[in-house]
């Protein structure tokens, strides 16, 4: 029971920044290989101002946030102005120097050994709270104008400027969204774990958030949270075949990619209509959205 | 249609997830915690196949206390996720009676928090002294180290350098590896307290995903170091010994225990200007004839022979004990056993090997090893 | 900037262009980075130092057998990640999922083989070094060179001249309407693969023997696709010259201000490139219209 | 003072020149038809009104506004709504999604809105719904409202897409070769709809078609365009039988 809910609290984790990388990637289209430094800021920051500045740990927590936002929005400048095949590797290059960064000011972060004594103060309850709370706010966000807009800039962003949006804006306001939500999984793992390593938020961890909302559906959120689910569960759980892990992950990725490309959910998308809809009787279902 | 299919499919996926590992009945069961995959896999796995030599020379000779000495592998694949999630499998699904460890710092500073919250007695031999102490200092009472810590090595490797006439170091370290960054100032305080000369600007730490060696080390080399001190794990070590010979460099390379065999037939060139510690002495007749026998393919020797000491270790403990947690971790903390790698005695302080554990500096004769000194001296 | 930085940095942007000539060949045609091409150097590395190395052949046949089996694992590549997104036509950045998903699976192949202790290619010269006035070369790195310099040229030369050429560069332009003139697109994007492959594979073999053989290889090809954007996505000559900027560049940064510098140094001056010139060095800015 | 103003805008892409001293005045209930052959630079016009891009010279001016340098979606905001050449519709919406789209500007909620269901957002939600169906109905495409728009049909699409710029509550508005691609009934369907809005909402249209029946028959002044020169403007007679327009489509007599 305590491994359930020790996983269950690393799925919650992760659906906080899976939700961030599916307004990113799943609503705007915009492909960051670098969200996950925002999640070392997130947890740095917050364990830092704890550690050392005493403050206790929901002023933590927002402090961080806020900081990352800043930073997302200096580094937000040139993403949203670049071609749509840059910003991948624009936020790569983000990434890569917050990890050298976190090495440079060992005196804070303790560098190579990570940050140390973070207090455990986060439980998986807590941890479940703030991912159905992210899940709402990110299903609010997708009804919004913001939702739309994103979609429509991703769907044709000439055209969304010539209906009047400001596609800039929109990107930015994306971003930073999604920088908020993976800097604040990053003070829920820092103060889960009670210990962050400097090595474990590379590129590799922001493209495992990527896969995960495209293994779900790109374009449902409700697909991406099940991805994320599912593809956090799947490693823990199969401990027994560690050898052939990342195989089976690989290749399970692959089928789901070539043979139901839009994801295992597709466009469908949990919401009372669709749900009335599908267990509706046959004859006067059209189509569903 | 396929929307049925689509909710099937993710039905079976979750149901799948939470199958339960059937439970074993009551004999010893040890679980053996390593990096059987991932970046450090080759220390991981010489440690894991020591536990494994052990057990069964335990069970050959009656078990411990008549019962049978089983045992769980769980693969922490050097990332702090999967290391927690396997320990938490280890103490609540299989409620295993002993953990033996990974070797790694970063790891064990995960995993050490865990421990905290469950009692059940582990060794590790991450040598880093900051891996056993919380964050004011005080110790983690069931967590415990075999192997001589950092500060041990270091100094002995700075003491072994000055008195065989070394007098201008080099440092050559890895950034993002904690091991290294470990055994930096042991030798850098010793060196600097005995008379040897290692200005600030002669230490060059660099990161491991870095492959342009020749530019980040050439600045030693102009310096006219006679000898650079590489406390760096033995794949990029053989990159830097290669470097080296390119640049013509001929003074000193001090490595800590990565520079022992399998290093020289990997470097396939003279290594005589390679000096490195082993907590074994290989000529010492017993570890000889086990290393022919049983460590053909392990990569990491010395890790092999921690392994196998620390179980042994464990075994003798419950042997006197049983296997109730608070009585071993109690027998633990002041406990000394001689073994292969000689006698571990563990200091109450700091759960880790008493100063005087005995290591040995090698030094390679072109590619064959030449014990030279043992550490501390009879 | 000493003569032997500037070697150092030459020697490095040599096996940059290698990997970043293969990753602009695939985005020359489908427009998208291929992130598995990085797998594909490691595994072809691997099986070249397991059938040739390991039994002392020279260089010459190790090189040929990393490059023919890189050229397959592109082909395979090709079916199991990229064909039916093809055909389905969907978004560039299925494309990229797959090709990381791709990247994981043949890391995992070769992880399964190899466990990650890792090897050491035989040293296939006696002498390993040149000196050119104080600066030392090893003669690897001025093979690299060569081979990178001919394979441009050759390259150049059926892109340019040939008829395979003419068809690779139509359905780099239009799939589809390539298709319609008669052009077999399918077989043609399998030969962008194998050449992409080919390339990949002597990358994989010349970064074994320059460093290590780890099956973490792979994980260089980040420098190939941040060479080929500053060259400019998709055109070959630009990926080059990008390679050699972004080596030498490097190994500036590096012997100036230590390793954790560096690293920031060189993404904002990749940042500000990027900003002044988005298209790149060679690569063409075409303004979308209604 | 004209409600637009376009004063002598040149456009070149590297040595074509696409507009070539381009003016036109319209004011509010005018339709102008703009025709031309293939390639005359008429949807040009359109891109360096809307701000796809800028004129290489001369100046646009909205309602006494100079609005040549803006951003693209700053000029909508100005008061100008149009219609795309081929149609450019935003997959992943719904068709009531779609023109929502050209409303969320306008609609007055800010972030806080975006994630929380504050009581600023429902109610401008509402009335952007409100408005949506109106336009939709205005367009009689109210019936498709939760249709995927890429399952419609070529026509509906661009009903869609007209209803899509009303809603911009455009003062000019620029219809892109509207009746390309349609069976004559909708052709006359849609020369109906031109002639309602207009009267309905007064605002300016200005009209690039091939359809020259279409064009003559609602259009107040016409441009005739060719190799980016005005070769002739005025009402339909006029134009119809300007030697130079005839020349352009017919070629020269013999």
């Amino acid at each position: 029971m305590k491994l359930f809910l020790y996983v269950l609290t690393q799925v919650c984790i992760t659906l906080v920044s899976v939700c961030g990388i599916y307004i990113l990637t799943g609503l705007t289209g915009m492909f960051s290989l670098g969200s996950a430094a925002f999640m070392a800021i997130g947890a740095y920051v917050s364990g830092l101002l704890v550690l050392k500045a005493g403050l206790n740990m929901y002023a933590a927590f927002a402090a961080a946030i806020i900081f990352s936002v800043g930073i997302g929005y200096v580094i937000g400048f040139p993403i949203v102005r670049l071609r749509r095949d840059y910003i991948s590797l624009v936020t790569l290059g983000f990434g890569e120097s917050i990890a050298q960064l976190i090495l440079l000011l060992s005196q804070f972060t303790g560098g190579a050994f990570g940050l140390i004594g973070v207090p455990r103060r986060v439980n998986v309850w807590f941890t479940l709270i703030s991912a159905v709370i992210v899940i709402a706010i990110t299903a609010f966000f997708k009804t919004s104008k913001f939702g739309r807009q994103c979609i429509a800039v991703k769907s044709d962003e000439l055209a969304a400027q010539a209906m009047g949006i400001n596609a800039s804006r929109v990107k930015m306001t994306a971003f930073l969204m999604s920088c908020a939500l993976t800097s604040f999984a990053g003070c829920l793992y820092a103060f889960y774990v009670g210990y962050v390593g400097p090595t474990d938020f590379g590129w590799k961890k922001s493209a495992d958030w990527v896969i995960m909302v495209f293994f779900g559906g790109v374009n449902s959120l409700t697909g991406s949270i099940f991805g994320g689910a599912f593809l956090t569960f799947l490693p823990q759980y199969m401990q027994a075949l560690n050898k052939y892990r990342y195989i089976v992950y690989a290749v399970l990725v692959l089928i789901i990619l070539n043979f139901k490309p839009n994801g295992v959910f597709g466009e469908w998308e949990l919401s009372p209509r669709n749900l009335k809809r599908l267990f509706s009787p046959k004859k006067n279902r059209r189509e569903d959205v | 249609m396929k929307k049925y299919l689509a909710m099937f499919l993710a039905a079976v996926c979750l149901f799948a997830c939470f199958g339960v590992t059937a439970f074993a009945d009551d004999p010893i069961v040890i679980g053996i915690l390593q990096d059987t995959t991932g970046g450090t896999a080759t220390l991981g796995k010489s440690v894991q196949k020591g536990v494994e030599d052990a057990i069964a020379d335990i069970n050959a000779a009656g078990g411990i206390g008549g019962k049978e000495v089983q045992f769980i592998e769980y693969d922490t694949a050097a990332n702090v996720d999967t290391a927690i999630a396997a320990y938490i499998k280890a103490v609540t699904v299989d409620e295993v009676d002993f953990i033996i460890a990974p070797p790694i710092a970063n790891i064990v500073n995960g995993l050490k928090a865990m421990t905290a919250s469950f009692d059940v007695p582990m060794i590790t031999l991450a040598v880093d002294p900051a891996c056993y102490k919380d964050e004011n200092g005080n110790i983690y009472s069931s967590l415990f180290c075999a192997q001589p810590s950092t500060t041990v090595q270091g100094t002995i490797m700075a003491e072994f350098a000055l008195q065989n006439g070394f007098k201008n170091f080099g440092v050559f370290y890895t950034k993002d590896n904690s091991y290294s960054v470990a055994l930096l100032n042991p030798f850098i305080d010793t060196v600097r307290e005995k008379g040897g000369a290692l200005e600030e600007a002669n230490i060059i730490g660099y990161n491991s995903t870095e492959t342009d060696i020749s530019t980040l080390i050439k600045p030693l080399i102009d310096a006219g170091v006679d000898a650079i001190y590489c406390p760096n794990y033995t794949a990029p070590l053989v990159l830097i010994k290669k470097t080296c010979d390119q640049l013509g460099y001929t003074g000193a390379i001090i490595t800590g225990l990565d520079g022992a065999p399998a290093f020289n037939t990997q470097v396939g060139a003279d290594c005589s200007n390679v000096y490195y510690i082993n907590n074994i002495d290989v000529y010492e007749e017993a570890t000889e004839k086990m290393i022919e026998e049983r460590c053909a393919e392990v990569g990491a020797p010395n890790k092999y022979f921690l392994g196998y000491d620390s179980m042994q270790m464990a075994a003798k403990i419950m042997e006197e004990v049983g296997t109730d947690a608070a009585a071993i971790t109690e027998k633990l903390s002041s406990y000394s056993y001689e073994g292969m790698t000689g006698v571990i005695s563990i200091d109450p302080e700091t759960h880790m090997p008493v100063d005087g554990t005995p290591m040995f500096m090698y030094k390679y004769d072109n590619t064959t090893p030449v014990m030279l000194q043992k550490y501390p001296a009879e | 900037m000493s003569l032997q930085i500037l070697l150092n940095g030459i020697s490095t942007g040599a096996v940059y262009s290698l990997i970043a000539i293969g990753f602009a060949l695939v985005f020359n045609i489908l427009k998208f980075s291929n992130f598995s091409h990085g797998a594909t150097m490691t595994a072809s590395a691997f099986i070249a130092y397991f059938l040739v190395a390991s039994k002392g052949w020279g260089l010459a046949p190790t090189l040929l057998c990393s490059a023919l089996s890189g050229a397959i694992i592109g082909l395979i590549g090709e079916f199991i990640g990229f064909r039916r997104i093809l055909l389905n036509h969907s978004a560039p950045t299925y494309f990229f999922v797959s090709s990381i998903t791709l990247g994981t699976l043949y890391e995992g192949l070769v992880t399964l083989k190899t466990g990650t202790n890792f090897y050491v290619y035989p040293n296939f010269f006696d002498v390993a070094t040149v000196k050119i006035f104080d600066a030392v070369v090893s003669k690897e790195n001025i093979i690299i060179l060569a081979i990178s310099a001919v394979a441009l040229i050759i390259l150049a030369f059926i892109i340019q001249k040939t008829s395979i050429g003419r068809q690779i560069r139509a359905v780099s332009f239009d799939r589809d309407t390539a298709k319609l003139m008669g052009i077999n697109s399918t077989l043609i994007i399998q030969v962008v693969f194998a050449i992409s492959g080919f390339f990949g594979g002597l990358a994989g073999c010349f970064l074994g023997i320059k460093f290590t053989l780890t099956s973490t290889l792979g994980s260089l090809v980040v420098k190939g696709f941040i060479a080929s954007v500053i060259g400019g996505l998709g055109s070959l000559t630009g990926a080059v010259i990008g390679a050699m900027l972004l080596g030498i560049m490097e190994a500036l940064f590096l012997s100036l201000w230590g390793s954790g510098w560096a690293t920031i140094a060189s993404f904002a001056l990749m940042l500000v490139f990027l900003l002044v010139r988005p298209q790149g060095i060679a690569g063409s800015n075409v303004q979308e219209k209604a | 003072m004209a409600l637009l103003e376009i004063r002598h805008i040149y456009k070149n892409f590297g040595g074509l020149r696409a507009i070539d001293d381009f003016s036109l005045e319209a004011n509010a209930g005018e339709i102008h038809g703009i025709i031309g052959p293939n390639g005359a630079g008429k949807t040009t016009i359109f891109n360096t009104i809307t701000g796809v891009y800028h004129p290489d010279q001369g100046e646009v001016w909205l309602d006494g506004n100079n609005i040549t340098k803006l951003p693209q979606y700053k000029i909508t905001h100005m008061g100008i709504g149009r219609t795309f050449q081929n149609i450019r519709i935003f997959k992943g919406l719904t068709v009531e999604e779609n023109v929502m789209c050209a409303f969320d500007p306008q609609s007055k909620y800010s972030i806080i809105g975006g994630i929380l269901p504050t009581p600023n957002r429902i109610r401008e939600e509402r009335r952007g719904r409100e408005l949506t169906r109106q336009y939709l109905d205005v367009v009689g495409m109210l019936g498709y409202k939760d249709e995927k728009p890429e399952n419609l049909s070529y026509g509906n699409q661009r009903k869609v897409e007209i209803a899509r710029a009303l809603i911009c509550k455009p003062k000019v508005l620029l219809l892109d070769e509207p009746a390309a691609g349609l069976t004559p009934t909708e052709v006359s369907e849609l020369t109906d709809l031109i002639r309602k809005i207009s009267a309905d909402f007064g605002f300016a249209i200005l009209l690039i078609e091939h359809r020259l029946d279409l064009v003559m028959s609602i259009s107040d002044t016409i441009h005739v365009q060719n190799f980016g020169k005005t070769i002739a403007s005025g009402t339909a007679k006029e134009v119809q039988n300007d030697p130079a327009v005839i020349e352009a489509y017919l070629g020269a007599e013999e």
